[in-house]
Order: structure tokens, then sequence, then C-alpha cells
């Protein structure tokens, strides 16, 4: 234990938020994907996995042993390199914003000055990975797939700045914490609620679920950008889409819902998570209802949506609010 | 002991080396992309070179920074154009090798 | 410019019916079954595999063998054989075969049977691993309810 | 010299190995898709360096627009303006050329090292060390309100001229050509 004691502080600190985040991550994709089955089947008027340990709760647990035990299948004639980086790089930048997010008032890895900018710069690489497994693998459905998430991105990423901005001319802050701070006699979702709306639609884009899964529309491209992926990549991929949603709803939770913000519970410090939780899985458990209540839109009507709606819409709230704001 | 980060030597050479690069790239490169891309490189050796000078020897540090952010602008600008340009050249010459539009050689 | 805001309007009000239905559908009960751990009651009017009937009064089959079924059958998959009994005018019963794996369920034999004897079973669980399990003895299973 | 600094720089060489690394696939790769991809990892690197250099604003937006989105608007004009065995296709010229790019590169070289190593950098007499994104936007409107306003215009001259340019092969199929 030696080397320990000599190891800064704060370095064990984040080492150790590293690997909470990163097992936490693997939870919530099984929680995820349990939840989602069951919504899916109770919105159908039928059960969802029943099998596997009570009510199924252990289905999740027996498809991850599937994923892990299956074999990595690279055909033919893709382009390696890219194919074997797509699922790591759809998972990482997934994972980073996590370290910024404020779950509570003292559990957060790092405060950065500039976290909500650090968070967009890292969702924006998200698109990368669509594009590296979409063009390496050397299909034209994955081709397809990867363009049309590049197209997608430059229709949401721009509302959903915007609607951040609207927050940042509010709290003059890019730090979640102090955000967060500030909602502490109101949430911004009251303040905000234009914002609030265009966030969450363009984050449903971001995580390319349905209705705006148009890079993986299974019913058109088989399964888009991963069409060529089994077993751990697929799995990689499938566990970047949940951490994806997890922060988006987060970051939703921090900019409107008053982060940890809730009725005062014993050392409220640490104990706002049990807030930020619900209200982080109440967004999560939205996000599933859309997903299985509406249908796919079709390619230009997301543009003509984004272009004609969300845009105008949010640059007239940021107009509004900063001239509440300097009022 | 002597930081190399914490050196001008450093950034500069490295800003130098992304500047040869570019060079090499832009000659070397077939398409219009490959060229585009060695530009990209050469205004990113520029920005660095803008926030070495700006970390080490400018009074203010908001200059440099506002130059960096100025050449992003005009890098975004230049992708922007030139992307849309190389579609509208493959669109009539179906090709995007510089070599191959001579329309203008007489 | 009006057009923009009433797309907006209707639009964003079907979104919210479509929201309130599903929300609806969460709350209702199940209407699906996990079949093999629970099975429905059959409707009556199934048409399974024939059966012979049990009359109630004499406790035995009306079948009196005229092979009519076996005769009518337009796949040819009944197989009736009858054999005389001492003390007993008319022949009796001694053999009803059905092979399920030709027949149509057309219903040709329920019709034609002069003594009504035959009905369709509400048999629905039907699956076995080889084409002789198929081939069912009819009069045993008619045996089978009798005791 | 403490922990922290060794890992500081630890950290600082694995983003210069990233810069380097980024533009040598960027210069030599034979698939475009590997250059652009290359350029990614190249700007990543100087993300990094930004850092180093003090300002975390910078940082990000250098991932922002560059890796968010000028590599992205690249990989779509090489997937829209080109088929896939057009993309697969060799992209680096022959010989003669490397010839002409090894002299020009080692010439651009030389001299600024020369130029580098022979002039005496002399730091500012005062230097204000505030590297805050709220000197920075401070500085924008205040000082620099003209470079604020011509990147602004540039980049609404460049989204125009983008959907001119990228429209016009289009709406000329329809007219007679005279």
């Amino acid at each position: 234990m030696e080397i320990i004691s000599t190891l800064p502080p704060e370095l064990i600190r984040m080492v150790f938020a590293a690997i909470i985040i990163i097992s936490f991550i693997f939870l919530n994709a099984i929680m995820m994907g349990y939840l989602e089955r069951k919504i899916a089947g109770h919105v159908q008027r039928r059960p969802g996995p029943m099998e596997v340990g009570f009510h199924g709760i252990l289905q999740l647990v027996v498809d991850g042993v599937k994923l892990v035990a299956k074999e990595l299948l690279i055909p033919i004639n893709v382009d390696r390199t890219f194919f074997r980086l797509a699922p790591i790089l759809s998972f990482t930048p997934v994972i980073l914003p996590l370290l910024v997010i404020p779950f509570s008032e003292k559990l957060q890895a790092r405060d950065l000055n500039l976290g909500l900018l650090f968070i967009v710069s890292m969702t924006s690489i998200n698109v990368m990975a669509l594009l590296v497994g979409g063009w390496g693998s050397n299909n034209k459905y994955s081709m397809f797939g990867a363009m049309r998430a590049v197209a997608q991105s430059i229709a949401y990423e721009i509302p959903i700045l915007l609607s951040m901005l609207a927050i940042i001319l509010m709290t003059n802050t890019f730090s979640l914490k102090e955000i967060v701070g500030a909602q502490q006699k109101i949430w911004f979702v009251l303040l905000q609620p234009i914002a609030f709306i265009i966030y969450i639609i363009s984050g449903v884009a971001e995580t390319n679920r349905a209705p705006f899964d148009l890079p993986e529309a299974e019913s058109e491209l088989t399964a888009g950008f991963h069409t060529e992926y089994s077993g751990m990549g697929f799995s990689l991929f499938f566990l970047g889409e949940y951490t994806n949603m997890f922060t988006v709803a987060s970051v939703a939770t921090v900019l409107f819902l008053g982060g940890w913000h809730g009725p005062t519970l014993p050392y409220g410090e640490y104990l706002g998570i049990v807030w930020f939780f619900l209200k982080v899985y109440f967004l999560l458990f939205f996000m599933i209802m859309i997903r299985w209540t509406y249908p796919r839109v079709r390619f230009d009507q997301l543009l003509n949506f984004a272009w004609k709606y969300l845009v105008p819409f949010s640059l007239a709230n940021i107009l509004i609010t900063a001239v509440v704001v300097k009022l | 002991m002597i930081f190399i980060s914490d050196n001008l030597y450093t950034y500069l050479i490295l800003a130098v080396f992304l500047l040869i690069a570019g060079i090499y790239g832009l000659i070397q490169h077939k398409t219009f992309i490959g060229m585009l891309v060695s530009t990209e490189l050469i205004l990113n050796g520029a920005g660095i070179n803008f926030m070495a000078f700006n970390r080490f020897l400018a009074p203010d540090p908001a200059t440099g920074q506002v130059i960096t952010l100025f050449i992003m602008g005009i890098a975004a600008a230049e992708a922007a154009i030139v992307v849309s340009f190389i579609i509208a050249v493959f669109r009539k010459y179906h090709s995007i090798d510089p070599d191959d539009l001579i329309e203008l050689q007489g | 410019m009006k057009r923009y805001f009433s797309d907006l309007f209707v639009g964003g009000k079907s979104l919210v019916d479509g929201l309130v239905v599903t929300t609806k559908a969460l709350f209702q009960p199940i209407v699906t079954v996990q079949y093999p751990r629970e099975e429905i009651d059959i409707t009556p009017n199934f048409r399974g595999h024939i059966d012979l009937i049990l009359d109630p009064e004499k406790n035995t089959f009306r079948c009196i063998a005229c092979g009519m079924c076996e005769r009518s059958c337009p796949s040819e998959c009944i197989q009736v054989k009858g054999k005389k009994v001492e003390g007993k005018k008319k022949k009796t019963l001694a053999l009803f075969k059905l092979d399920f794996t030709k027949c149509s369920l057309c219903g040709t034999c329920v019709e034609i049977c002069p003594t009504q004897a035959l009905e369709f079973s509400n048999e629905y669980n039907l699956a076995a691993f080889s084409k002789e399990a198929f081939h069912y003895d009819i009069l045993k299973r008619l045996e089978e309810r009798i005791i | 010299m403490t922990f922290y600094q060794y890992i500081a720089e630890g950290l600082f060489f694995a983003f210069v190995l990233l810069v380097i690394a980024g533009s040598f696939i960027t210069i030599r790769a034979r698939i475009l898709m590997h250059t652009v991809m290359g350029l990614a990892v190249a700007l990543l690197g100087v993300a990094g360096i930004y850092f180093y250099l003090g300002s975390m604003f910078l940082t990000l937006m250098q991932i922002l627009i560059y890796v968010g989105a000028v590599c992205i608007v690249l990989i779509f004009g090489i997937m829209v303006g080109s088929t896939p065995t057009e993309i697969a296709e060799k992209t680096i010229k022959g010989r003669k050329n490397i010839f002409l790019a090894v002299s020009a590169a080692a010439a651009a070289f030389f001299l600024l090292m020369i130029s580098i190593l022979k002039t005496e950098w002399v730091p500012a007499a005062a230097q204000v060390r505030d590297f805050s994104a709220e000197r920075l936007g401070e500085s924008f409107l205040y000082q620099y309100c003209l470079a604020f306003e011509l990147i602004s215009v540039i980049l609404l001259i460049a989204i125009v001229g983008a959907i001119i340019l990228a429209r016009g092969g289009q709406e000329n199929k329809g007219e007679p050509s005279s």
C-alpha cells in the first residue's frame, strides 16, 4: 500500500469515479433493456419477457452471456480497422460526459467550468462511430445508415445547442453544478418550456431512437449501420445507445428538471442522487413510451421539422430569453 | 528539470511538423478532398502557433484564442464551400481528381 | 403562415393523442396467454381431428361399422373394420383408425355418418416427433373415455 | 517533480503522438476515408495540445467544430461525391510527385527551423494569465468585435455559397443549353 499513499488523492478519486460509472453503465444497459421490453410488451398488451427468473428479470443477463459468447464475425472485404474501431468509438464518447454530470451535490467525478461544452463536444464525436461502422462494413445498407446518421446529426445538433444556450443565458455559466444550483427555487422547465420540448425532441434524435431511428431503420435498412455486427460488436453498440439515452436524460435533468433538488432528505448532499435518478428514469420511461407510440418519420419529414420548426422556435426562444434576462 | 510541455520550441516544432505534413499531402494527394484535408492540417499548425505565442509571449491571452477561433470558423466555412464545390464538380465531370478538370486548358 | 401554425397544432395534438392511447394500453390487463404454462378453453366450433361420440345412454359408441366414412373420405385416411359378435345380429366396431397426416379436415365423414357417431374433437395441442404419432386409434381413445 | 507532473508530461507525449500519427495517416493513406479519419485523429491530438497551452475552451471548440463538424462534412462529401469503388481507389500520386513533395516539405522545414532557432523570443513584460471563457468572450465582444462579425459574415456567405454551388448542377439540367 506504499504506492497508493504517494498517489495524489484527486487521481484516486477520478479512478474510483470512472470505475463506478463504467460499472453503472453496464447495470443501466441491463435495466434499460429489461424496461424497454417490458414496456413494449405492456403497451402492446402482452407480458414481455417472462421465462428467465421472476417475470423475466434475468433475461438481459442471459442475453448478455449469449452476446459475449458469440463469435465476432468479420465479413470478407470489410475495412478491418474501421470495423473494429467503430464499436469502441460508439461506446467511449458517451461515457465521458458522465464524468462531469453532478448526480448529487457532492457526487460528481469532476466539476468542469465548461462542463456543458464538454458534454456537447463529446456527444458530437458519436456520429463518427456510426459513420465509421457504416462505411467500414462495406454493405450498402450500412452505408445508407451512415449517410442518414450524418444528415440527421446536422438536423438535430443546432436545435440542441440553441436550446442549451437559452439556459446558459439565464445562468451565465457552463458549469453543470452551478446550473443545478441556480434551480434551487424554480426548475427551468417552468421558465423555459419551449427549450425543454426542443431539447427532448432533439435528444431523442441524438440517441437514434424511434421515431428518429433512421440510421438503423430495421424495416428499410435491415439494421442500418450495425447490420454486419454480431456478438460483442453489436452489444457495444447496444450499450452505447442506452448510455447515450442516459446521458441525454441526465443532461435534461440537470438543465431543466432541477438535478438533485427535491424534498429534503437526510444526508441531502449525497442522497440527492435519489431525486436525480427518479427524474432521469422518468425521462427514460418517457423516451421508451415515445418509441413504442410513434411510427418512424420519413427522412424529408425529419429535415423539414428540424429546419422549419425546431431551429426558428429555438432562435425565437433565445431572443426572448435574452431580452427578458437583460430587462 | 525542464518540462518539454512547458517550452515554446516544442509547440513551434509541432506546428512546423503540421505545416510540412500539410504541404507534403497537398502535393501528394490526387483528390480534392485529400488536398482539403491537408489544408486543414496547415491551418491547425497555424492555430498551434498562435496559441503557443499567446501562451508564452503575448501580454493578453485572449488575442491568440480569438485568432484561433477565427481560424476554426474559416476552416468550417472552407470545408462547407469545398465540399459543395466537390459535389458540383463531381456532377459535371464524374471525378474528384483535379487532373481531370482540363476544360480550361484549351 | 396560417398553415405553418395549424400544422404544428394539429401535429402536436395527434402526438399527445397517441401517447394517451399507449399510456392507457400500458395499464390495461394483458390479453395474451403464456401458452405452454396456461391454456385457454377452446371454442366448441373448433374442428380438430374426428372422434367417436360417446353415447350417454348406452355408454358406448353409436358406430355400426357400416364403412360409409371410409368410402367417402377423399384422402382415404380412415380405416374402419367390424366383426361379428356372438348373440348380436349386426357387426360391431373392431377397429377405427385415422391417419391424421393425410386428413384435410373436410368433415365429409361427420356429415355422411348415418348414425351421427362422429364429431370433431377439441384437440389442438398436436405436436410430435414422428409421423407415426399422428396415426390415431380412435376406438382406443373412446374406450379410454368409457372407463 | 511530483507524480502529477509525470502524468501530465506523459499525456502530453500521448497527444503529440496522436498528432504525428494522425498526420502520417492523413498524408500517406491510400484510401480517402482513412485520410479523413487520420485527420480526425490529428485534430484530437491538436485539441489536447490546446489544453496544454492553457485553453480548455479552445480544446472543446476544436473537438466540436473540427471533429464533430468539419470531419463529418468531409466524410459526407466523400460518400456523396464518389461511388464506393472510387473511394477505394488509390488517392496518392506516383513517384514523380514524391520527390517534389519531399523537397517542398524539406525546404519549408529548414527555412522555418532556421528562423525559429535564430530568433530570440522575448516574452511580454506583463502577462495576464487569464484563460477563462469570460475574458475571451469579453475581448471578443469589445476588442475584437470586427473579427467576431467577420466570422459570422463569412459563415453566412459560406452557407449561401454552398447551397448555390450544390444546387447549381441540378438547375442547369432543366434549362436548354445555349
